[in-house]
């Protein structure tokens, strides 16, 4: 699965995205950050409070509780502050 | 006509909104919303030095086009363009262009002021702030929500 | 800078609203609002061929103005600009333009809305219509009243 | 005192302006209406329903009750239909 961040996620992480085979188990948005959270101290970091981590799956806000299902694409990023 | 462009240019209002008219004998009401980087926030605070705007590429395009969906669900639209810029800009430069035509003026306003709003709270952009000592993200403010949440 | 003028000639919508934000770093939002003469009012109805707006000179800029300092009361503007063409005007014309500067969106919004609503029922301009086999004084709206009236 | 009519009002009147000594008796907006629908055919037929005719007194909107004061100029119109 391809894993993008954005803004501070991106910063704190230090990658702008990443390729990784997710572990069976791990079946949701919020499964998956705190698959990710474990992954080392960037991670760690972005993912410290995950309620303020938002995410999109295949370009499409999803919520923590959403199935990672098919999908080829998950980003995590901060609340959108555009406009 | 509706449109989407996220890009690096500064975009011109003024052509933006006779592209959107030129020809037609059914618009009565043509808004413009221009939003523009300013120098200060709050009053006495550091003078903001640069704004550097983060997308993601794909999904804002994609993003956008499902707002505008929603707002030709809602009002007779004719046309909507929306613009938004990415990348560094400074105080005075465009940020962000919505115009909406339609034949009535409370359907072109609100329809300008919907896509404001949610663009604020669901395009995927995200603003870094340079003051002279500071480099920070901008925080999601609540207002902004409640203002998109209104139109539930 | 807050503006009125009363003209014959077409105006440049970009350009005023370009001429408010010119050199400042404090605007963060620009709301243009242009109202066109359309060709047909009523799905149905004989096209229009052209309108002529009748107006009281001298009491239409004071109106106008008055009605800037109200929304100056209610609003933080950083400027307004108003025009109102006279004269004939055929489909796809533009008619009236209003322009609001503010730090903040809802302001400018706000605004701009509240200009639009009151220079309808307010400002001393009359509408002519030609059609075909008829020319008719355009008779006021009720819907315009309360639009202006939801801001009391 | 000076007087003026607009759109349909005008039209019907057959006249843009006029100057007119105003009768001491006539002291509010809706008398000298009532004064004036008794000039002539024209002038009745712009004020046949008085209730749908407007004012302005020195170029601010009158209501009918309003005394004509010390004003130099009035109009009368139908409601505005401008914007």
């Amino acid at each position: 699965m391809r894993i993008l961040y954005f803004a501070w996620v991106r910063e704190r992480v230090g990658l702008e995205s990443e390729e990784l085979d997710v572990p069976a188990q791990v079946r949701t948005v919020a499964e998956l950050a705190a698959f990710l959270k474990e992954r080392g101290e960037g991670y760690a970091h972005a993912f410290e409070n995950p309620r303020v981590v938002r995410a999109a799956l295949d370009r499409r806000h999803a919520r923590p509780e959403a199935p990672l299902g098919g999908a080829r694409e998950i980003a995590f990023f901060p609340p959108m502050t555009g406009g | 006509m509706f449109t989407v462009r996220i890009q690096s240019e500064d975009f011109d209002a003024a052509a933006e909104a006779a592209a959107l008219a030129r020809g037609r004998t059914d618009i009565g009401a043509l808004v413009t919303f221009a939003g523009l980087c300013r120098a200060q926030d709050a009053p006495g605070g550091a003078p903001l030095i640069a704004l550097t705007l983060e997308h993601y590429p794909g999904m804002a395009e994609e993003e956008i086009g499902r707002l505008i969906e929603q707002a030709r669900g809602r009002w007779p639209l004719i046309g909507a363009t929306v613009i938004h810029r990415f990348g560094r800009m400074v105080p005075g430069d465009n940020i962000v262009l919505v115009v909406t035509a339609s034949a009535h003026r409370a359907a072109a306003f609100e329809a300008a002021e919907f896509l404001m709003d949610w663009l604020k709270t669901s395009a995927p952009f995200w603003k870094l702030e340079e003051r002279e000592d500071t480099r920070d993200w901008v925080a999601a403010k609540d207002a902004d929500d409640e203002a998109a949440e209104r139109w539930n």
